[in-house]
């Protein structure tokens, strides 16, 4: 059976965008949870340890386990530092 | 009126302190966050800021709601640089007036420490020696951050 | 550098702001108490501070050398106006650098609370009625003071 | 046998200024400390009542029993409301 994939719009920042080499990218995935996907992409990039990382999908933030739409616009966070 | 604001030039205070004073406020505390020329024993020359604006507006401003909600304050405000930023300069203003200055005070701190871990802005510092990184991802200050 | 004095002239905070700047100040706290248009319910159109300023310099140098003592400050000072406010103006300044902001928030709350206190000045409120009363000692605050 | 008084120095500041209805004055007196000194003006002036006063000799806060000596200068200090 062909699996239909999703299209998700992700953007980095700070660390892991000097990491991955690029702020945006649109990928194709079978993941269904935003931790599916970032499992795939640490694969793919080999990202360093962080810490604890959140993310946020149509700009909130969300669950680990929140299932994705086609058309969703994910950004993974590491640990912030303002101030 | 927003409540929190990122700026990529320079702040001046007194710009901000005007956005937040009242005639029925009898209090004024506020705090800014300067570039300092160290950190965790290492020489400092400049930092970068670098935020994910859209989510960092919403949270900042989720923040300073829930400050309104817990202090009897009059008004409040936050403003955090994003950029390139020189040591001495402000990174982030926070400012709040109150009938009374407990309700400033507590209002003011509780800003500031929620936004240094809520609000997604990373710090990145370059260093005497040449080198940089980001704080908390690839720098783990041994002290808390100021 | 003295760390308190009287002022009877209007006080700008960019100028005392700039006192306690330092490159080994991440944080820097300050506090002001502004002239309010009303005070346990009735309208105030303007106050005067007296000062018995011999004692009261000594007294809040003391105090700001408290802070330096209890909290790890870099730069503290204090400033107290005297004279005729109007509606609006400030009447007292505070500002506290340090190298963490639990230290400058902490010296700065310290050292207001201290010399609303312990600090000779005397305030005399003239209502909207037309009639005054010296703070403390004529006119009882229901509430606490800012 | 004849009273030898000493010669002291007062200011008054704020309520008390306004009562006496004078900043300064220099009295002559047999008060041998600071409460002494306060209940013989208190007698004179009828101040109004002022909840808690502190004193002040020669620009220190000294206790209301602090001797007086010739050429003190004193000061009471009504309740403040710096700020």
């Amino acid at each position: 059976m062909a699996q239909i994939g999703i299209r998700i719009r992700i953007e980095y920042f700070a660390v892991l965008r000097e990491h991955v080499g690029r702020a945006q990218e649109e990928v194709s995935t079978t993941a269904t949870t935003v931790a599916e996907l970032f499992a795939e992409l640490e694969r793919r990039y080999a990202f360093p340890a962080l810490g604890r990382v959140k993310v946020a999908v149509n700009d909130e933030f969300r669950d680990w386990q929140a299932p994705l739409q086609d058309g969703d616009f994910v950004v993974f966070i590491p640990p912030v530092a303002g101030g | 009126m927003s409540h929190f604001a990122f700026s990529r030039l320079p702040c001046t205070p007194e710009h901000y302190r005007a956005l937040v004073s009242d005639p029925v406020a009898g209090g004024y505390a506020s705090f800014e966050g300067w570039v300092r020329n160290h950190n965790d024993g290492r020489g400092v020359v400049r930092l970068e800021y670098e935020g994910y604006e859209a989510l960092g507006v919403k949270e900042g401003e989720r923040i300073v709601a829930e400050a309104f909600t817990r202090f009897p304050i009059a008004k409040a405000h936050c403003v955090h640089r994003l950029g390139v930023l020189a040591i001495g300069d402000l990174a982030v203003w926070v400012g709040v007036t109150a009938a009374h200055r407990d309700a400033a005070f507590a209002a003011c701190r509780y800003i500031i420490d929620e936004v240094k871990t809520r609000v997604p802005i990373w710090k990145k510092e370059h260093y005497a020696a040449g080198d940089s990184g980001w704080i908390n991802c690839e720098v783990r200050p041994a002290d808390a951050p100021a």
